[in-house]
Formats: structure tokens, C-alpha cells, sequence
């Protein structure tokens, strides 16, 4: 299906916005503005903005340790997220939930998570939501290869089939949970086969090919949108870093490093747009310069924004008690 | 007004709940009973009999069997609970947290913190605890003080009919995540109920019996078995106060320091083993904020430091007995 | 594989006694002698001990909460089973496991398991214990079909498969996990497929023929015995009764139950030997016979027993405290 | 003798105990890490570094990288235990419990009270816990009360490296299955360490100080903060004990109810929510069995009742401090 010069647009910017937000807070790491972990997005980019592209506020997305990319590929402001990550005032949760924990209802993003397998189950509920209210919004739930091999993940994926909610699992496969590869901790030789098994359809799509990850997520959502139940996508991606920021990854060869980087989502939509005369070179320049000075700008203010009022430590831990 | 049982109430909470607000929906193994077999769908209603007949009135669009996969019915329920339904989850045994922990105490009670105050996870989980049944060490356990120290959770321990049915009211109609704990070894208990709807606020403390001389703090099950020790210490004209706190979190402190800064003498009856209990909760809370009032050291009636016996003479001697909280109180005194 | 007679006379004596003392079981239920709850095996006598057949004491087994049959085939003494399901002293666990909690580490019985899904991943540590030592022994885990969509449970079968343990997982599919049939539960098509999707060879087998589940058996361990990691075994069962003694069973009809008992194991068994002229009537008879009489005398004792001594209620908590 | 991190302590324990005994294995996510990767297998070593270099000299067999399937992980160990191995299985946060408590809670710690006493789980399971270090909501929490309430589970919380190594070493030589709670705000704490192996028992609690106007207990992270304030209030004149008991299941009640006999004043220091904490069961053991001792209201230092903030400030203002210790002090003077 061919995606209209402003779409096209949209998807790099979105791509693009991630890929500068997530070398911002590499450097904001180095640079101790980052408290605790950061696990960045980098080389996902395609995998993220593909599955949310088609997606409105009103569907549901549940994520992961490595968040970011799914919040803004799900529109969440950065400038808001800068501030949470940073702690500061005024962050999306008020500086009181970090990195792991970004979560904006208003966008139908349901939380990062930094429990490995805990947003699978939540997701099959947000699709309960839906499937009883007779919507055709849907619910998709974001996993790495690592979290595939949690109980919470196997069992939501049963229950979405037996309770035919609309629902789409994600798995983000980057080759590592961690530090393991998942060569080593998935048994199964595929990791979309074996959610196959479990009653649903599975496809395994290149995970660096921004239009491979929205073709197949289109045909996923036909398919739970006709009332078909759950539906499987696991994407093959690079992980350009290590698991945190400041991981030596001595564990993966420098080849293979090496081979991570060539297959930059980036560089590949750039080539593909750029070679099929979509979009102009000029055009995705000049979005990548309206995105760096974006970013630079919500850094710099979230740097020099207040702590939260201590007053809020024991706040919004109840609606009432 | 009707005399109905325990189960019998909570069952009827649930009934006009859901007659109430179509947002109320039940989930669960066997909620409903009998999905995918041969015969008659929804005649169980529950391992228990609690939900009887609400499959046959609501349908399985709201009274929802699930697989044997706590993690995903909890986290399920968390998950529609806060994109705007109320559903009411049942965990057949409080015993079974342990396969579904997670999305208790680190996704359903911290999201509203975690993300700033801008979700509401209207969520209940219904469950049942308590020994006494013979159900062994893995079917007995209460598990309250595990999750009365969740932040973010609200836990109930209704202790005769009429409360299951207001408590169970007031859980359905919060805003935030309630374990809603049933103590199985009351659910034939009679007691007379209001046919209508009604809430019993959370955090407010029930008196069942005023008397000068001590204070006896007890939870769920506990609750008759205390007011049968105050019986016997009536005989003797020792007049005991006994509090009922049905709710565990929050708390009605000021019930139980107001109390004891008349009577000075507390015992504290809690159905679980001794360690970071409840019992250590209410003594240490006394200890701490009605210490001058303090006549005598507190009297913990708890159960052991082992797990639930399975032989009936063992499991006797494992609960705390009215014997043992009258026992308690006289050494106050 | 042909078995002798001896052969065939222990594998009808374990099914007998598993049987005589199931319908024990439910009589002293009703005459309430047994505290608590009962969940018996009658109709699934071929399952337990086709797989145990060929076990030894040093092959370890783990159960659930429908273990009476599991221990009787792993070579339990009944008098010791009627002593602990009554709660007595000298019951196999001391008057404190109870029905839901028998085990045996003599026999190689890790544990009936209360909790569904708790015995597959402590089978994986059994087994892990003997590929580590290098013995040709392996662990079996019993789950129900109910069993199989607990979260531990398929985090076991992942497990199993990395870790390359000699186990094998034994799925009683009774269609039924307590009221809900696993038709509506286990949203895959077949179990065994399901679990063999997890990278594991896997059959399906009547769990009701002796024979098969026997000759299925002999496969399964020889691929873990050979080193090539664990193996998945379905067996197809009859539940007889209900989910527990005094279920009335409304969420069956009436065909299905007539149709459960007409699959009866032991009548399979008898037709099977004699049709074939491997075992006499009255050999099976004289068996059934002296089953019939120890479990009565075992009953009796037990019911004649005394409670455990209640100094012992504080006692076994720890080695050491 | 060699000043060494409570990280090395702990990895110094885990390698002498392997060497000394085969049966000794660890297991949990990248214990080893790298498994099934292109490059260095073993170089990670835990995601804190404590098992770092063990795989490369114990092998795969011995150092077992997982899934990250905890209740696989937490079982198997289990499993492995209770048919004669020594495993060490790593939980890497304590935080995750929630996906694996029934394998702790219900199963190892049962397994021989259940079993009538036949038998034996020598399963250590190790992990780590604590705010301080930004982790958010998720990766901060203690959940000793959860684990110390556990009929059947001994929990021991180091606070210093020489204890660190003696009390692992306790541990995986003890029989039965003992969560090893490590702090991870004290990782690179340095202390004099024995090289050769040592015991420290369990249930024996270490006096850090003596003094007669109060007693402050801590446990873990908390005991070097009870040591400054101990230091702030001595400049004032006031001598406070104070106890570290080490281990909080078995609890050494007795060290406790001796010194608040001497002292008559108690301050119980727990970085947990107040409720069913390891503060009240201590302030409720003073309560109810050294009461007449009391001469003031047990003090007890804990976090509020929220889940851990992430934001800096907030975080520090969640923990107890040197500060709040002295100001519980002096309350109780
Ligand atoms: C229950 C649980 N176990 C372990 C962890 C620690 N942990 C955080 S991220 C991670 C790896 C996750 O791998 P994967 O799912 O592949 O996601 P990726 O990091 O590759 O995006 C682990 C083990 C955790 N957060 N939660
Ligand atoms: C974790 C957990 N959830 C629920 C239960 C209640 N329960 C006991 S047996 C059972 C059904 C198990 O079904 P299946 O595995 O098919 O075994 P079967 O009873 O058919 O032998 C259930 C739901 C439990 N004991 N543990
Ligand atoms: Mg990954
Ligand atoms: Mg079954």
C-alpha cells in the first residue's frame, strides 16, 4: 500500500525524532542529567513507528524497559518526557516515575514497563476494554526477545486467543535480552512460530524496514479488527548500543557490532524514499534539523527545570483513602 | 430484613453491581463454570458457589472463565480497569498470589503513582483465605499482611454477611485497586442483610462490644472468635472492647488508639504467622502512638512460624482459638 | 516392544490398586473420614502408569493435586497414603501434607502440588540435578490440560529445552481443567503441538491404552536418555468423576459422562491380555483380589490410626532454626 | 588483611564455596552472560558484576545463564535442591518476586514441613535490594517483610562485606533455603575481609556500639546510617547500641529485648512502608515481651506508605537518613 508524500513524512519525522531524542539521552547520561539506567531505542526506529503508525490515541499500547521509542512513535511529547527522565517537574508522571515508567493515558500509551513480561497481560485487558465496548480500537503489547520466555508473556498470549480480544504482540527481536542472546534463551527456532502455536497468526518481518513493519502491521490489524482475535509480530532488529547505556557489550563481536549499524532503519528509509524520488533529500534534511533543534531546546529547559515540590512524595498514591 | 449468608451476600453485592453499572464485569477460573463442555455453561459459579447464577443472568461478556493463568487474569483485569471498565477479579485462593504477585503489587497498585496520578484502576480482586478447612498448606494461608503493605492497594476483610455486602459495595464503586479478601470459613455464617445496595466506607472501624478493661483488635475470621473470648471474660466481668477494622489498609487507627487510650490493655488477634504481621502492625502502631496509655505489655494471638498443618487436631492448634485470645487478655489484666 | 507377564502383572497392579483405591478414596470422602478436599484419578489409571512403568526409584516424578495416582504408580505404599490422606501419624508426610501434598523422595515422589503449574519447574532442577551428574536418570512432570496455560508451567518447557535436561512433560489431557473444558481454555489447537513448538519433540496418545502410553513412553526416554533434551507426552484421559469427590458434574452431560466411563482403563487392559492370551481371568481376578484386601486393611488401619502427636505441629519447619 | 568491596565479598564466597564444593551451582539471567552471543561468553557476570569471573572458571555447567523466566529459574533451583544440589539461583531484583513467589513461598519453603520433614532444600537464592540508586518504582524496592513472614525461608540482610562473605558462606553451607538480600547501595562499600572462608551463624546479631541511653536496630543499608546518627548524637553526649541482628529470620530477639532492658528506649530503622514491617515486628516484639523495660514509645524510622519515587529528591526524602534516625532518637530521650 503506498503511503501518501505527508505520511511519509510523518513516519521519518517520527523515526528521526526517536533516533535524536534517544542520542540526546546517551549523551545526557554521559553527562550525569540522566539519573539511574537508560536503555535507548537506537536502531528499533523502524519497528516502533511501523507498528504505531496506523494507530490513534484511542488504541492502547502496552511497552517496555526500552520505552521511549514506542512513547513518542505513540505521539508523546518529548519535552515532557526529557523532564521525566530527568526527574524534573512537569515530566509526563511528574518526575515520579523515570524512564521505565513513562505512561500517558491520553495517548492510549498504557506505561513502559520495567518488569520483563508486565505489560503483556495489562495489554490483553485493554483490549477486553474494547472488544466489550464494541470499538474497533485495539491493543498492542510491545515485548523483547527476552521477555517472550516470561510465564506473564505466554499466558496473555493463550488468554487473548481463548477471549478473541483484539489485540497485536509485538516482539521486538534485537538478539539479546540483556546480555543473552536469544539464539541461546528461546528454545523455539522461531520466535513468531511459537506464538503461532498458540492458536493465533505469526509473522516475522525485517524489523530495520520501517514499510516491511507497516505492511505487515496493516494486515494485522484487518485482522483483528474483523473480530478474528490476537494476532503476532515479531520483528528482527538491531540493537545499536548495549543493554544500558555505558554497556561495553564485550559479549557480541565487534563484527557484529559492526553489521548492527549497517542496517541502520534510518539510512534504509532515507535510500528507499530518496532512490523511489518519495521525498527529497532536502525534505528529510530538513526534518532531521526541525527535530534536533527540538530536542536540543526540550533537553536544555528540561536541565534547568525545578526538581518536583517535595510535597508530591506522598501524593497520587490513592484516588482517596 | 432477610437473613442470608455470607457467600450469599457477596454474591448479591456483585448481582446489583452489575445490574447498576455495565461497566462491572467478573473474571475468573470457573466464575461462570462449565465454558467449552457439553453440558450446562455457567452452573458452577465458582469453585465456592459465591458467583452462582450471575453467568446465566450477565452472560460471558461480563462474567468471563479464564484459563488456569493468575498473571493474565489479574493483569487482565488491571489492564480494563484502567482503560475505564470495573472489573471485579476473583483469585480462587489468596494462596495463589504467589504465581500473580507482580501485577498486584507492581503494576495495579503503583500505576496511579508511577505515572503521576493520571491513571484510576478501579480494579477488585476478590479472593478467599483463612484456615480451618482442611485444605493444606497450600489452600489455608490468608496472605493480608502481604498485600496491607502494598502501597497503592486497599485490602478488606469482611467479617460477617452484612459487611461482605457493603464493604464488597464500596470495593466495586472505588477508584482504586482493592483486594477484597473472603474468609472461606464464614461463608455459611447467616446474618441479616438490607435487600438495597449500600456502601460501608473503608478505614472506619466496626465496634462490635464496648467494655473498659481491654481491647481486642481482631480481623476477619477472627472477629467471632474474639467476641466469643469477650463472652467468656463477660462471665467473669471482664468487660472487653472489640474492634473490628474491616478494612486492614486503610487503617482506622484512631479507632483502635482512641480505644486503647481508655482501656490501656490490647490484644491484637490476626490469623497468620507472627513475623511482620498485623498482630505487629496494630501492636507496634500502639507501641509507637499510645504508648503513655499502655498498662500492660500487648498480646499477640497469632498463628505460628510454620506453615498450615493438614491434620484436622494440628490445623486446630494452629489457629488462634477463643481460648488463647481469652488467655491473652488475662495476662493483660 | 512385547512385555512378559510379570511385566504385564505389575502394570495391572498398579492400575488396580490405583483404582481400588480411588473408589476407597471417594467412599471414606462420603463417610467423611477424609478431611478437606479429594481429587481422584479414577479413568486415568493408563496415564500414571504407563509413564512410571519404566521409572526407577532414582527417576523422579513431579504431581499435582490429582497425585493418588501418580504416587501409587511411583511405587507409594497405600497404607502410609491412607494414613496421611486421613491426617493420621505415620502417613507418609506425617499427618501434615494431606492429600494435595504427598510425596516421597525414597520413591523418587517430589510432590503431589497444590498449586497448578508448580511441579514443572522444580522437575526441570530434579533434572538438571542428573544431567550435572551425569546419571541416565531424568524427571517427569504430570499437568492436567488446565495446567498447561500457568505461566510456570511453559516457562518450564522453555527452560527445559535451553538448559537441554533429560525431562520429559507429561500432559493428562482430561478435558477438563475443574468445570472449564481445556476445548475453551487451551486456545491452540492440540497441546502437544503447542508444546512442541517450544523445540521439543511431543506426541498425543490415548491416554486411556495402557500400551500406547507405555510404547510412547519408551520413546520419550530414549531420546532424553540419549542426551538430546526433554520431550513432551499428551495422554488423552477420561476423568470419571468430578473435579473433586461430590462434584455433580452439570457442566457434563450425560453422554459425555456415560461416554467417559465407556473408555474405562483397566477394562481395556483385561480385554486386551485376554483377547491376546497373555494373562488368565483369574490372574487378574487373583490380583484384584489381594488389592482389594490390602486396601481395605490399609483403610481400616487408617481410619483405626491416631492424630499426629501436637508437639509436632512446630516441628520440621527447618533443619535448623 | 585485604580491604575488599561487599561486591567482591560476595563473589569471593560464591567462588571459594564452588571450588570447596561441586555441588554448588549458580543459576539466573546473566549469572555467566553473553550465552549464545558472538563474543566473550562469562564476560559480564551478573548486571552487577558480583559473578564476574566465575564462568570462565567454572564452566556453563556451574555457572547457568537462563531465559528470563524467574519462576523456572527460582523452581528449578528448587528442584535441583531438594534432589541434592547447592544452587545459588539469582533473582536479580528483588522487585521481582512478584513473578516468582509461589516457587519461594509455596513450594521451598514448604517442601519440608509438607513433606513431614523428609526434606531438604539447601537453596540459596540471592538478590538484591534498595532505593538510592534512581532505579524507579520497579527496581528499588527491600520486600524483606514479604520474605522474613515466610515460615520456612530464613532471610539474611549483610551490611557490611565481612558479613557479606561470612553470612554467604552460612548460607550455602545452611540446609535450608535462605533468601541472601544483598544491598545494592553498598556494593562498593569497602571493609576488611578475611581470605580464607569463614560462618558467621544465623540469628546472631552484631553489636556495632554500645551505649546506654537508647537502642537503634537496623538492618542492611540501614546499619551504616544508624551509625552515623549514633556518631551526630555522641557529639551531644548521647550513647545509643546499636545492633545490626544480620539476619531477620532467624531474628536474634534476644540481643534486641537485652539491650531495650538496658536501655529502655527503642528506634527500629527499616527501609520498607511502615505497614506489617520489619519495624513493627521488632517494635512489637519489644512491645509485647520487654514492655515494663519501655520507657518511652518505640521510635521507628521506615519510608512513607508510597511505592519509590524516581525523581532525586524525592527519593531521598522517601528513604530514612542519618537525620530522621537522630531526630527518632531524641524523640524517645
Ligand atoms: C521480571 C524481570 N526480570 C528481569 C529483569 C531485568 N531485565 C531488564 S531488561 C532485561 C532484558 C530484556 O530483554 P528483551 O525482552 O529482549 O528486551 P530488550 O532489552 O532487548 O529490548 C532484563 C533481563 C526485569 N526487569 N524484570
Ligand atoms: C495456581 C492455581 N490456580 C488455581 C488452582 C485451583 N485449581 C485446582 S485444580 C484446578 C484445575 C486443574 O486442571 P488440570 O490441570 O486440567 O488438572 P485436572 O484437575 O484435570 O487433573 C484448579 C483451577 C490452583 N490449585 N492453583
Ligand atoms: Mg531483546
Ligand atoms: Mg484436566
Amino acid at each position: 500500500m503506498q503511503l501518501s508524500r505527508d505520511e511519509l513524512k510523518r513516519a521519518y519525522t517520527s523515526m528521526y525524532a526517536i533516533r535524536a531524542f534517544e542520542e540526546r539521552v546517551e549523551k545526557e547520561f554521559a553527562d550525569g542529567t540522566i539519573p539511574g539506567f537508560a536503555h535507548v531505542y537506537l536502531g528499533q526506529e523502524a519497528s516502533g513507528v511501523g507498528v504505531c503508525f496506523d494507530l490513534t490515541d484511542e488504541d492502547q499500547i502496552g511497552s517496555t524497559h526500552r520505552g521511549h521509542g514506542h512513547c513518542i512513535a505513540k505521539g508523546c511529547e518529548i519535552e515532557g518526557m526529557f523532564l521525566e527522565i530527568m526527574g524534573r517537574d512537569g515530566g509526563i508522571c511528574g518526575g515520579k516515575g523515570g524512564s521505565m515508567h513513562i505512561a500517558d493515558m491520553d495517548k492510549g500509551m498504557l506505561g513502559a514497563n520495567a518488569i520483563v513480561g508486565g505489560s503483556p497481560p495489562i495489554a490483553v485487558g485493554a483490549a477486553l476494554t474494547q472488544k466489550l465496548r464494541g470499538t474497533d480500537r485495539v491493543a498492542v503489547a510491545f515485548s523483547g526477545d527476552g521477555a517472550s520466555n516470561q510465564g506473564t508473556t505466554l499466558e496473555a498470549m493463550n488468554m487473548a486467543v481463548i477471549l478473541k480480544v483484539p489485540m497485536i504482540f509485538v516482539f521486538e527481536n534485537n538478539g539479546y535480552g540483556e546480555f543473552t542472546a536469544s539464539e541461546y534463551s528461546v528454545g523455539a527456532p522461531s520466535l513468531s512460530d511459537r506464538a503461532a502455536a498458540f492458536g493465533m497468526p505469526a509473522q516475522c518481518v525485517d524489523g530495520g524496514d520501517f514499510f516491511a513493519v507497516h505492511a505487515a502491521m496493516r494486515e494485522a490489524l484487518a485482522h483483528v479488527r474483523a473480530g478474528k482475535g490476537p494476532y503476532t509480530l515479531e520483528t528482527r532488529c538491531s540493537r545499536f548500543l548495549g543493554h544500558f547505556v555505558g554497556d561495553p557489550q564485550k559479549y557480541r563481536s565487534p563484527e557484529e557490532l559492526a553489521q548492527a549499524r549497517a542496517n541502520d532503519p534510518i539510512q534504509r528509509f532515507r535510500d528507499k524514499v530518496t532512490t523511489a524520488a518519495l521525498l527529497d533529500i532536502s525534505e528529510l534534511d530538513e526534518i532531521e534539523q526541525q527535530i534536533r533543534a527540538r530536542v536540543e531546546a526540550a533537553a536544555a529547559a528540561a536541565r534547568a527545570a525545578p526538581m518536583p515540590a517535595l510535597e508530591t512524595l506522598e501524593t497520587d498514591v490513592y484516588v482517596t483513602y | 430484613m432477610a437473613r442470608i449468608s455470607y457467600r450469599k451476600a457477596v454474591n448479591q453485592a456483585l448481582d446489583q453491581e452489575m445490574t447498576r453499572d455495565a461497566s462491572v464485569i467478573l473474571m475468573g477460573i470457573d466464575v461462570g463454570g462449565g465454558s467449552g463442555g457439553s453440558g450446562d455453561v455457567g452452573s458452577v459459579g465458582g469453585v465456592m458457589g459465591v458467583t452462582k447464577g450471575l453467568y446465566p443472568k450477565y452472560g460471558p461478556n461480563r462474567v468471563i472463565d479464564t484459563p488456569i493463568s493468575e498473571s493474565a487474569i489479574i493483569g487482565a483485569a488491571a489492564g480494563a480497569a484502567v482503560t475505564g471498565m470495573r472489573p471485579v477479579a476473583e483469585l480462587m485462593f489468596v494462596d495463589f498470589i504467589g504465581v500473580c504477585l507482580d501485577q498486584i503489587y507492581n503494576q495495579a497498585a503503583k500505576f496511579r503513582y508511577m505515572f503521576g496520578g493520571k491513571a484510576r484502576t478501579p480494579l477488585v480482586i476478590r479472593t478467599m483465605g483463612g484456615a480451618g478447612m482442611r485444605a493444606g498448606a497450600q489452600h489455608s494461608q490468608n496472605l493480608h499482611p502481604i498485600l496491607t503493605m502494598i502501597p497503592g492497594l486497599k485490602v478488606v476483610m469482611p467479617s460477617n454477611p452484612y459487611d461482605a455486602k457493603g464493604l464488597l459495595i464500596r470495593a466495586i464503586r472505588d477508584d482504586d485497586p482493592v483486594v477484597f479478601l473472603e474468609s472461606k470459613a464464614l461463608y455459611d455464617m447467616k446474618g441479616e442483610v438490607p435487600e438495597e445496595a449500600y456502601e460501608i466506607p473503608f478505614g472506619e472501624a466496626n465496634f462490635l462490644r464496648d467494655g473498659g478493661d481491654a481491647t481486642i483488635v481482631a480481623f476477619g475470621a477472627m472477629v467471632p472468635r474474639a467476641m466469643q473470648a469477650a463472652d467468656r471474660l463477660a462471665k467473669d466481668g471482664i468487660r472487653v472492647t472489640v474492634i473490628d477494622p474491616r478494612t486492614t489498609s486503610p487503617l482506622d487507627e484512631e479507632a483502635i488508639l482512641d480505644s486503647v487510650d481508655e482501656t490501656g490493655r490490647l490484644v491484637v488477634v490476626d490469623e497468620s504467622p507472627p513475623r511482620c504481621s498485623l498482630a505487629a502492625d496494630v501492636a507496634a502502631l500502639v507501641a509507637s502512638q499510645a504508648f503513655d496509655a499502655l498498662k500492660a505489655p500487648v498480646g499477640m494471638v497469632t498463628c505460628p512460624h510454620t506453615p498450615v498443618p493438614f491434620a484436622p487436631n494440628l490445623e486446630d492448634a494452629y489457629m488462634p482459638s477463643a481460648e488463647k485470645i481469652e488467655a491473652a487478655v488475662r495476662k493483660t489484666l
